[in-house]
């Protein structure tokens, strides 16, 4: 039988591996997007789960926002990067270091 | 029982402050800062000197009380007073302050205002830290002086000043941090009140007092400064406009001295009488191993504040004797004297280089020679602080430390034969110096182009030469007012406060 | 008419006080006339004050021991500024305000033509003003006082020429040295009020005898020896004994009047006076008085040797001085504190008359002071000449000149207590004997060079400069009557003082009660002394006959000037060693000196720049600095590696969490 | 069912004024653009003065199906947040003009943040908190990136919602984990209780432990604690200097409320655990904050740096997890807003058209030039330092009560011994300003009285606070125990 | 026991997916497996009776999101090659910490799972969306209200941060102008002087020209 550790060992998993490919790319910003967007969907499938096997709503009402709120977050992202293409003339995600130390 | 419709305490505080802060809002006009400041400067000594004739020398505790909620949510209490203790250096402190404004009259050319404000601010300040019953506005001001004294000797410094500065600010600062952990620990134990007094009432194991003891120890000793935490001073000092040297020695190292008679000895006395062997070491290493520095110093500054170093020496070490159960009331009267006396003295002497510095434009002991010659009047003066700051008797400085080594050889004899030798090493060093400087044939052309000394600064050395000599030959004056501060003190030392779990 | 006694003491101190500021502020407005004019008066006003309070109390009876003010209050303890008039302090007002009558008036003459005339005299009226507390304290702290107020007058006349660069390396030396001793006088102090609790003459005295056989916490010393040895060890500084002896050669460096006034007559002799004062304690301790003697006699002897040698003729009379402080200093370490104090008085006037009148020489001779260049001044200057040679034939000891008495009273309190086999006892009459016949020679070296024989200062010689040629065609000529007057007033007491006082010094009548000769020397001095008698009987004892042999030698070499070459030759060696002095200056100068300032540059180089400073200070501001610039680039501008540091802080976390949850 | 809007009143007005001033906007002449400006002030005005007719003493107001809480805390916060929004738009509003911003879009996006705050502050529930935040967070974006065409402004905006986004799966991530492990609550007080009822039935409470460490660090993104600062000097650093006054002043407000609703309102009992990771983390920033920032030169950078340091002190206020820790760290926040604000208006008053005043350098004799404002820098630096009479003392004074009063002696030593190290680098600008002489001619562009005189007043503050700080720490004390 | 396998089934995909999401060379690989991986989770939340989230998810998500990245990384020229340097230098690194935290997540699940002792009664009778529905407009109506103001402000941002207003240089038709165009406005009459020819040398000039030169 399929219980809810199943599930929430499975979304454990996505999230480690969102965490090894925020770790292994340390270059790709684009993957590390990615790796944060897996990184919600082990939310929202903790939420889903949890929601489910305790029989209530609210998770996935919760879910609901998160996935509105990641819409609009992917929308203004978008624009930075697109301002960023347009400012350093291509992407080179390298060149985006002119602020540290 | 005394007169204190006026709250003369504040008022003695904040006259000056207003007074600074008014000055600083005078601006561009540096003919009123000037006006202002030295009124502000003088109704703070006139106030101070009431608050010193109004004292009762025999009434034991606190004189002047105010008393007033301040910071409710912290328990902090503007709470005033002054006892024997500090009845002195409110109006040493005050003195002092009315020379350097008048001695900064003529040679402060930039920046008028802000300098003069900046020492009134001092003056309040100072007088606060004196004044305070509360530990939470003892450190508060305690803190405080430190903006305008780093403004002071960054502003107004010579070339390595930013050095300098930074230095002070950061050694002092280092101490009243761990000393304000230490308030509020003992806020806590001593059931949620700052009043220093409650401290003396709180029973503390022997860790505790140990612990206490070491910050407070970092907190005053870098002020006083002793040994091996003293090497901000000779930064401070020779960086440092005239007037801030001698506020700086005359007055804030006091603050360090006065902290451990305030703070120190009392809040721990266990802790103290269990480490005064540590403390008397230090100190007699300051004493010696500090004047022999001194004596091959080649920036007169350097020299006077190394000497200062060990001549506060004298006051740790008098303050940290105990004869048994008891402090030494010889020694520990005797460093009280040492800290009035050394701040007429190392103000006086700073003054004096100031007056050189002001013609010649250098403080190397090898730019000078045959000053005498050039300024007899100078050299006459320069001659009786100096005489003052090797400790000649007759002149103030040889009554604290006197009083010291008397109190030193009631102790152990050994920390008597160490101090003393501070009469062949001081004068070495002092004398040393003025011969170089005052004595001989004037050999370069700054020097030969010196005139003496204006009416400023005249003012200014017959008023500290007065009080060396007035308090040289007659020292009860200054000592009457102490007498029961002093024997309240030894007597809450005496009693063990000791908490054994 | 009679003057209130209160008053009159105040009136004695502080009328040299008065004149002294008024003429040390207002000096110069003042002019040099009035200025001299005040303090003379001052000092007359003194003098006179003085010979009243001698007289009242010698005859009298006077005595007066209260305190003018509460100086201050320590505890329970309260000290105060306090006067002791008795027979001591009133004898040793009378030589002290004489002799610097004498020098006020002198000085006029003197230092005519100096720079700083005004300075001058505030200086040597404030000298008298600090003689004067020591003098009459009451207690410890202001004898210190006085104590030290002397040596700074005298520093400060020592430097009196601040252009001159061995004045003002004099005056240095003679502080420092000076307070060496007070070094070891100051913790005298401090022993004697840590056990007695006071530090009031009287209560000390009556104190004292509980201490009689305590000892140092933690040593085995007798605390009463060394509490006397401290105070003793001031006395050294003071009045110039070995090894603290080297500045006062130097001190001629001042003015002469100072050399008479201070190094000769009054501050040099305050240590002995400082211990005849104490004598109630010193005489509790034989150790204490053995060093005494040895010190003195070291001083009397070894020192008095260098004089022969020298050819400064304030040197000679300086060298001089040294010796006869160690025989003062054998007089006390005999016990025979009232002898010491009676040689003390005609020293104090013989040895003034000798430093004014070789200061009367020196104006003669324009400001030169090597003998070498003087001889057959005699019969030009006259009354120079006879008043010192009273001064000298006192100095070497020849009745019936004042110094016979004193220096007779010692010889015979050494062999006194040599015979008592007390210790010392040998040293001390091997050494006042051996130097008797040094003080002739040296004494009358200096007469026959000077006003003997060729006339030297003739001789051309350039080292004046070339615009100054010719000179010397004005004949040397007598000084003026400022003068003389003073020489022909101390000669006179120089040569008779002795006739009226050696009795009442040596039965102690004149000192009683205030000195307390020691025992032995109270029991075995009891015959009355009858002057004449002593004078008669002085010619079948050996002394006279030692001095007399010493002027005879000084005689022989001066009429045979290549016997002293020869010796010298003889004693190559030995006279390189006297000529520096045993080399004492050359420990302090050129080892202590340097030793005490490598030591300093080390502890500051060392100590506070390298290890407090360089390795802590600066070193822990470094380490932060270098801290930051390494974390600094933790933050290497890539977003990943900012992420990554996120999920690392996330793992650091859990990790943790896990430990919780599983603990 | 308690659809009462009452308490929200100042938020539905804000959202209004806010959708109004788009519209205006739109179709209005690029001349009259300063209405929004105007408008701006006027909404916050609006605000403010709503916030104090909606407040009532001593009575917590529920709205919204109780997701929406106005309490003390809240009533108390929103007021300074609308109050140094009012100031900020003082700030900027000369400098948006000269740098030639998106003015209407500046104004509106300001506006969505600060209503972003205005939720968050008032959250009573888990999705609420999290959507408050993401309405503040995207603001953010957007403001750091609008300065379009320069280059580090749009990597600083990059790197800040990449982290951002980041930061907020995290939070989710521990959300999700406290929804399940608490049977499904989301509100902060049914959080609470369950938490209360779990540990009485001596459930084990792995995963919400678990939970917890996730939602730390999502918080302690927003506070920016080491080692989830990495974005704060770059955003400082990147951003223009209006929207690095946004950044730096007000939403400290929001997020410390944010962190207090969430640990204390909703995980207060699993305190001991949290508060160990708050320590490792404010010992972390201590170090690093106070350490990096000597070596900065730029001054937003360090000023970036120094409020990673702050932050960490406010984290040991929350680590004692006692009231008076709590109204500690809200009178600190309070007070460091304040300061900090008054350093970036002396800032902003300096730079002008293309020029930024952000090099240390350029400070360089400004006592010489404008000793007013040299003199409010110094005021502010001895704030951030510490010194009394500032109230930056008080501060951290209130933080080393609660410290040593709940035991964490050690950690109080090590506070003080770090600010040590901070008075380093805020002395050093001091000196810049004080000791150094001019070498390029300064220039004070704003001539607007309301922002200088704003600017003083702000700098007077300070020191009046300083001297009497009764009130505002009895108010933050009120915050708390309400 | 269907089920079962279905799960077994869907979470391999899933994981694998998830995987080259981050292992993949080519980024537009990893958006396509991404899009594999919500497609698949999607399922497995129609497993958990979310039917209408499972869909949202396809819809949102696939439809809109992943299109967007689909299209930014297609836009942005990438250098495959330098970005994944230090790949496989930070592979064992990452797998380590990838492994610990899975470890440490499934540890706690595992022996200490989640305790479910109250489950609230939900009426089945009522479909997913209807229930999502009636609590979205009633007891979540604030965040929706606030959803709304998100989107809003992410319109409002992705506008102001990528909308260009009409520069000078852009050609533009104007229709209203050209209609009202005139005669005179066509064609503008110069006249010009006749050249004079002058020579003047200037020596300076030349001079000048030379050094220059």
């Amino acid at each position: 039988m399929i219980g809810m550790n199943h599930f929430l060992i499975l979304s454990a998993i996505l999230f480690a591996i969102s965490i090894m490919g925020i770790f292994l790319n340390r270059k790709n910003i684009i993957v590390v997007l990615m790796a944060i967007e897996l990184m919600l969907l082990a939310v929202n499938f903790n939420f889903i789960t949890f929601s489910s096997f305790l029989h209530n709503i609210d998770g996935q009402i919760f879910v609901f926002f998160t996935l509105t709120v990641a819409a609009a977050e992917s929308a203004i992202g978008l624009a930075i990067l697109i301002l960023l293409f347009r400012n350093m003339r291509g992407v080179n995600v390298q060149d985006m270091t002119q602020l540290k130390e | 029982m005394t007169l204190n419709l006026l709250n003369l305490l504040s008022l003695t505080i904040w006259v000056p402050i207003i007074a600074g802060i008014v000055v600083l809002f005078a601006g561009k006009n540096d003919n009123l800062a000037r006006f202002i400041s030295i009124l502000g400067a003088i109704a703070g000594f006139i106030l101070s000197l009431i608050v010193y004739l109004q004292f009762d020398a025999n009434f034991s505790g606190v004189q002047f009380e105010e008393n007033y909620p301040w910071i409710q949510s912290l328990n902090i209490y503007y709470h005033l007073g002054v006892d024997g203790i500090s009845m002195p250096f409110l109006l040493l402190n005050n003195f002092i302050t009315v020379t350097v404004i008048i001695a900064g009259l003529k040679v402060i050319k930039s920046k008028v205002a802000l300098y003069n404000s900046m020492f009134l601010l001092m003056t309040g300040f100072m007088s606060a830290v004196f004044c305070a019953l509360d530990a939470m506005v003892f450190y508060v001001f305690f803190e405080a002086m430190l903006i305008p004294m780093y403004l002071i000797i960054g502003i107004w410094g010579s070339s390595n000043r930013v050095y300098a500065a930074l230095k002070f600010f950061l050694y002092t600062l280092l101490g009243s941090l761990l000393m304000l952990v230490v308030l509020i620990y003992l806020y806590y134990v001593s059931s949620d009140t700052f009043e220093i007094f409650a401290f003396y009432k709180t029973p503390l194991t022997m860790l505790a007092q140990v612990l206490i003891f070491i910050a407070f120890f970092f907190a005053f000793a870098v002020k006083v400064p002793m040994w091996p935490v003293h090497t901000w001073l000779p930064d401070a000092h020779p960086e440092a406009p005239t007037g801030g040297s001698m506020v700086l020695a005359a007055i804030t190292l006091k603050i360090g001295g006065y902290g451990i008679l305030r703070f120190m000895l009392p809040i721990v006395p266990d802790a103290a009488r269990a480490l005064s062997g540590v403390m008397i070491t230090l100190s007699l290493i300051a004493i010696v191993y500090i004047g022999f520095v001194s004596i091959v110093q080649k920036d007169m500054k350097r020299l006077v504040a190394y000497s200062s170093i060990s001549h506060m020496g004298f006051v740790t070490l008098g303050s940290f004797l105990f004869v048994g159960q008891y402090l030494n009331t010889w020694a520990l009267q005797g460093a009280i004297v040492q800290m009035i006396s050394h701040g007429f003295v190392s103000a006086a002497m700073f003054m004096c280089i100031g007056v050189m510095y002001d013609r010649v434009h250098s403080r190397n002991i090898a730019d000078y020679g045959g000053v005498a010659t050039k300024m007899p009047i100078f050299a006459a003066f320069f001659m009786l602080f100096s005489m003052a700051n090797s400790g000649l008797p007759g002149t103030s400085g040889f009554v604290g430390e006197f009083m010291v080594i008397m109190g030193s050889v009631q102790t152990k004899f050994i920390y008597a034969f160490f101090a003393a030798t501070i009469l062949i090493i001081g004068a070495a060093y002092t004398l040393w110096m003025y011969k170089r400087v005052v004595f001989g044939e004037v050999n370069n052309k700054h020097v030969a182009s010196m005139s003496d000394v204006n009416f400023a600064e005249f003012i200014v050395l017959f008023l500290l030469a007065f009080a060396v000599i007035a308090m040289g030959v007659y020292p009860e004056m200054f000592v009457a007012k102490m007498q029961t501060g002093v024997k309240d003190l030894v007597m809450e030392v005496a009693n063990t406060k000791l908490l054994i779990k | 008419m009679t003057i209130d006694n209160k008053f009159l003491y105040l009136a004695i101190i502080l009328s040299p006080l008065v004149s002294s500021i008024i003429v040390g502020f207002f000096g110069w407005l003042i002019g040099k006339k009035v200025s001299h004019s005040l303090a003379i008066l001052g000092v007359l006003i003194s003098t006179i004050g003085s010979y009243i309070v001698l007289y009242r109390v010698q005859f009298e009876g006077l005595y007066f021991n209260g305190i003018l003010y509460n100086w201050l209050t320590v505890g329970s303890q309260s000290f105060s500024v306090g006067l002791l008039v008795d027979k001591l302090s009133s004898v040793m007002l009378a030589v002290v305000t004489s002799v610097s009558l004498m020098v006020h008036i002198y000085t006029i003459g003197y230092m005519a033509e100096e720079e700083g005339y005004q300075r001058f005299f505030s200086y040597i009226s404030l000298f008298t003003f600090m003689m004067l507390m020591l003098v009459l304290s009451n207690n410890f702290v202001q004898l210190f006082f006085g104590w030290e107020g002397v040596g700074l007058v005298s520093y400060l006349l020592i430097g009196f020429y601040i252009k001159r660069e061995s004045a003002i390396f004099a005056n240095l030396k003679a502080f420092l040295i000076n307070r060496i001793g007070d070094f070891g006088f100051l913790l005298g102090i401090g022993l004697i009020l840590a056990y007695t609790g006071s530090l009031d003459y009287g209560v000390v005295f009556s104190h004292m005898s509980n201490f009689t056989h305590a000892i140092m916490p933690g040593t085995s010393w007798n605390l009463i020896t060394v509490i006397c040895l401290l105070l003793f060890m001031g006395a050294m500084g003071k009045s110039a004994q070995f090894p603290l002896h080297v500045w006062l050669p130097d001190s001629m460096e001042g003015p002469t009047p100072i050399s008479a006034l201070i190094h000769a007559a009054t501050m040099v002799t305050a240590g002995i006076f400082m211990v005849a004062r104490l004598s109630p304690i010193y005489n509790m301790s034989h150790t204490a008085l053995a060093v005494i003697i040895y010190a003195g006699g070291i001083n009397c002897l070894f020192l008095g040797v260098l004089g022969i040698v020298q050819n400064d003729i304030k040197r000679v009379v300086a060298y001089s001085t040294l010796s006869q402080l160690g025989y003062m200093a054998v007089a006390l370490g005999c016990g025979a504190y009232s002898v010491a104090i009676f040689h003390l008085m005609t020293h104090a006037f013989f040895k003034g008359l000798l430093f004014l009148a070789a200061g009367s020489v020196i104006i003669a001779m324009h400001h030169e002071q090597d003998m070498r260049k003087m001889g057959g001044l005699g019969k030009y200057m006259p009354i120079t000449y006879i008043t010192m040679l009273i001064g000298s034939l006192a100095l070497a000891g020849i009745p019936p000149f004042a110094g016979f008495f004193s220096k007779d009273m010692i010889l015979e309190s050494a062999e006194l207590v040599h015979k008592l086999g007390l210790p010392g006892g040998g040293f001390a009459v091997f050494t006042v004997y051996t130097s008797v016949i040094v003080t002739a020679i040296y004494s009358f070296r200096l007469i026959f060079m000077t006003f003997h024989g060729e006339e030297r200062f003739r001789h051309v010689d350039n080292h004046h400069g070339q615009d100054d040629h010719g000179h010397h065609a004005v004949e040397p000529e007598e000084s003026p009557w400022v003068v003389t007057l003073p020489l022909i007033l101390m000669a006179i007491p120089s040569a008779l003082v002795g006739w009226f006082a050696a009795s009442d010094f040596v039965s102690n009548k004149i000192l009683s009660g205030s000195v307390a000769n020691a025992g032995w020397f109270v029991t075995n001095m009891q015959e009355e002394i009858v002057p004449l008698k002593m004078v008669l009987e002085g010619f079948t004892h050996i002394p006279v006959y030692l001095a007399l042999a010493g002027i005879l030698i000084a005689w022989l070499f001066h009429k045979n000037p290549k016997w002293s070459d020869k010796l010298i030759k003889a004693i190559k060696p030995l006279y390189v060693i006297l000529m520096r002095n045993y080399y004492m200056d050359d420990l302090y100068i050129n080892l202590f000196a340097p030793i005490g300032r490598a030591f300093g540059r080390f502890l500051w180089t060392l100590g506070d720049m390298f290890l407090i400073d360089g390795l802590i200070v600066n070193g822990s501001a470094k380490i932060v600095d270098w801290y930051s610039k390494i974390l600094r680039k933790l933050q290497s501008g890539y977003v990943n590696t900012y992420a990554t540091f996120m999920i690392l802080g996330i793992i650091i976390l859990l990790t943790f969490c896990t430990r919780l949850i599983f603990a | 069912m308690n659809i009462s809007l009452f308490a929200a009143i100042p938020e539905i007005f804000v959202t209004g004024m806010l959708v109004i001033m788009l519209l205006i906007d739109a179709f209005i002449d690029e001349k009259k653009k300063a209405v929004n400006t105007i408008w701006a002030i006027l909404t916050l005005i609006g605000g403010f003065v709503l916030q104090l007719y909606v407040f009532i003493p001593g009575k917590v107001q529920l709205a919204f199906n109780d997701m929406f809480i106005l309490d003390a805390m809240a009533c108390g916060m929103k007021l300074f947040t609308y109050l140094t929004g009012i100031i900020v738009v003082l700030y900027v509003k000369r400098y948006v003009d000269d740098k030639q911003l998106l003015k209407g879009e500046f104004y509106a996006i300001f506006l969505f943040a600060i209503l972003g705050m205005l939720v968050m502050i008032s959250a009573n529930n888990m999705l609420i908190l999290y959507v408050g935040l993401e309405l503040l967070s995207l603001a953010l974006y957007g403001l750091v990136a609008i300065d379009r065409d320069n280059v580090r402004s749009t990597e600083a905006a990059m790197k800040f919602f990449i982290l951002g986004a980041l930061s907020s799966g995290l939070l989710l991530y521990g959300i999700s984990f406290i929804y399940g492990a608490t049977n499904g609550h989301l509100q902060l007080e049914s959080v609470y209780a369950e938490i209360g009822a779990l540990m009485k039935g001596h459930v084990n409470n792995a995963s919400l432990v678990f939970g917890v460490v996730f939602v730390v660090a999502g918080l302690m993104f927003k506070l920016g604690l080491v080692p989830f600062h990495m974005w704060v000097p770059d955003v400082y650093e990147g951003s223009t200097l209006a929207v690095t006054t946004v950044i730096g002043t007000v939403t400290e407000l929001a997020a410390v409320v944010f962190v207090i609703r969430f640990l204390v309102g909703g995980l207060a009992l699993l305190g001991p655990q949290w508060s160990i990771m708050l320590s490792v983390l404010a010992f972390l920033s201590l170090i690093i904050g106070n350490i990096v920032a000597i070596a900065q030169t730029n001054i937003k950078r360090m000023l970036g740096y120094s409020a990673i340091s702050h932050m960490g002190f406010i984290a040991f206020g929350l680590m004692t997890t006692s009231v008076e820790g709590l109204s500690a760290v809200i009178f600190y926040v309070v007070t460091y807003v304040l300061t900090a604000l008054a350093g970036f208006g002396v800032l902003l008053m300096l730079s002008r058209d293309k020029y930024e005043c952000e090099k240390i350098d350029d400070l360089k004799g400004l006592n010489k030039s404008h000793p007013i404002y040299a003199g409010i820098l110094l005021l502010v630096m001895f704030s951030l330092a510490g010194i009394p009479p500032l109230v930056g003392f008080y501060a951290k004074l209130k933080i080393l009560e609660a410290l040593v009063a709940t035991g964490y002696i050690r950690s109080a030593i090590f506070a003080v011994v770090m600010s040590l190290i901070g008075a380093f680098f805020y002395l050093r600008i001091v000196k810049v300003m004080y000791f150094d002489e001019q070498d390029s001619e300064i220039i004070v562009a704003d001539n607007c009285i309301l922002g200088r005189s704003a600017l003083v007043l702000n700098g007077l503050a300070l020191l009046v606070l300083g001297v009497v700080p009764q009130q505002l720490m009895v108010a933050c004390l009120r915050f708390i125990t309400g | 026991m269907l089920q079962t396998v279905f799960f077994y089934v869907f979470s391999v995909i899933l994981v694998i997916s998830a995987l080259q999401v981050i292992l993949a060379k080519n980024p537009i690989h990893s958006v396509l497996f991404l899009i594999l991986a919500f497609v698949t989770s999607s399922c497995l939340w129609i497993m958990l009776n979310v039917e209408f989230l499972a869909l949202t998810l396809i819809l949102v998500y696939v439809g809109a999101v992943m299109v967007l990245f689909l299209f930014v990384v297609m836009m942005l020229d990438i250098d495959i090659e330098t970005m994944r340097k230090g790949f496989w230098k930070n592979l064992p690194l990452a797998l380590c910490l990838g492994l610990v935290v899975l470890a440490e997540m499934v540890m706690v699940l595992v022996t200490k799972p989640v305790v479910v002792y109250q489950i609230t009664q939900t009426d089945n009778s009522i479909s997913n969306s209807n229930q999502l529905g009636w609590m979205l407009y009633t007891k979540y109506s604030y965040p929706v209200e606030l959803a709304s103001v998100i989107l809003l402000l992410g319109l409002v941002v992705a506008v102001a941060l990528t909308l260009r207003p009409s520069s000078k240089n852009a050609k533009y038709q104007n229709i209203a102008k050209q209609v009202a165009v005139s005669k005179t406005g066509r064609i503008e009459m110069v006249k010009m002087q006749a050249e004079k020819v002058e020579v003047i040398v200037d020596e300076k000039v030349g001079k000048d020209k030379e050094v220059s030169v």
